[in-house]
């Protein structure tokens, strides 16, 4: 399936991109992280992540669906 | 219109608290965060915001909801900045309107601390030394 | 320059902020006491207040050191309103900023209920009844 | 002894005047209000009244000077 990634601060800065679309076969968010991790050389373990996929907050192991938007984000500090 | 919005340009507060006007209100309380110019003893010259806007707005609003649900207040808005911040410039504004003081404190105070915990914003911060880095709320670096 | 005032005339809050504008202050928090159009029930036209001033202004003074000693902050103000106010006016501003925001939230809280508790300004209620009358804080005339 | 009265809210309504000045053999805030309460009439007991003297917060045994401007103070409402 494909996915679209999105990266937000350390993780952008990390993975170089703010967005990338992604064949994997990973089914559920865990599986992805664990694959795009390992591309990137990501140190953020997940449970210091929240997932996102298709603009709403979503669990680590929600069904993804070819075409889903998924963003992995790190502990937020706005404010 | 939405109660909660993202702003990359300057925040005017007067305007914004404008919008609270109500003859039926006896209290408003208003938080601004501002850029401070140390954080954990370090000098700060600017600070960048990035935010994945379709799940801010969409969280901001479920806040400033709770916020309407939970407290007798009559208004609630809330606005956060994007993009790169000189020190001084206001950072984010919270604005709620209440028949008393009580609901006014409670509610703008909670406002302020669900947008810290739950909103996807991130504040890059960009330091004396050259160094920068995406903080943390307990201060690790992530 | 004092930290608490008294204004025959409309106050503006924005040009009060930025008295309190810092580079060091991260948090900045505001209280607005605005006419209602009702207390108690009934409704309410308009407001008088008067004050015995120079009590009033070394009261206040007194208040706002005293929050600069209890509370982490860097600055704190306030202007209360005198004479005839319309629904909708402002009739009290506090604000203070500090270095984080639980500091600027409880002094200004402290601020505004001393305020109301101590210092000597008093509050006329014209009704749409026609009457009015002198307000103690417990609701009961005086 | 001469003393200056300022009346605020309620009393100014009740007596008809911002400020008076009153010859009195009074020598407290205790005695000149029993003083003032009976000559206009005045229904709030001095439990529910703050002394001034002079621009100062003073206790109703405080003793009284010539000239000393005296207020009573009805429960404030500021705010």
């Amino acid at each position: 399936m494909q996915y679209r990634l999105l990266y937000f601060a350390s993780l952008r800065d990390r993975t170089g991109c703010a967005a990338e679309s992604l064949v994997s076969t990973a089914a559920d968010p865990r599986a992805l992280y664990a694959q795009v991790a390992e591309r990137h050389g990501l140190s953020l373990p997940p449970e210091r992540l929240r997932v996102a996929v298709n603009g709403e907050f979503a669990g680590w192991d929600r069904s993804l669906r070819d075409g889903d938007e998924v963003v992995f984000l790190p502990p937020v500090s706005g404010g | 219109m939405s109660a909660f919005g993202l702003s990359d340009t300057p925040l005017d507060p007067a305007a914004l608290a404008r919008e609270l006007a109500s003859a039926s209100a006896g209290a408003c309380v208003n938080f601004e965060g501002w850029v401070r110019n140390h954080n954990e003893g370090k000098a700060v010259l600017r600070l960048g915001y990035q935010a994945y806007a379709p799940l801010a707005l969409a969280e901001g609003e479920r806040i400033l909801t709770e916020a309407r649900e939970r407290f007798a207040i009559e208004g609630a808005r809330c606005v956060h900045r994007t993009g790169e911040l000189a020190i001084g410039e206001l950072a984010v504004w919270v604005g709620v309107s209440a028949a008393h003081r009580d609901a006014a404190f409670a509610a703008c105070r909670y406002v302020i601390d669900e947008i810290k915990r739950r909103v996807p914003i991130w504040k890059n911060e960009f330091y004396a030394d050259g160094a920068s880095g995406w903080l943390h709320p307990d201060g690790t670096p992530v």
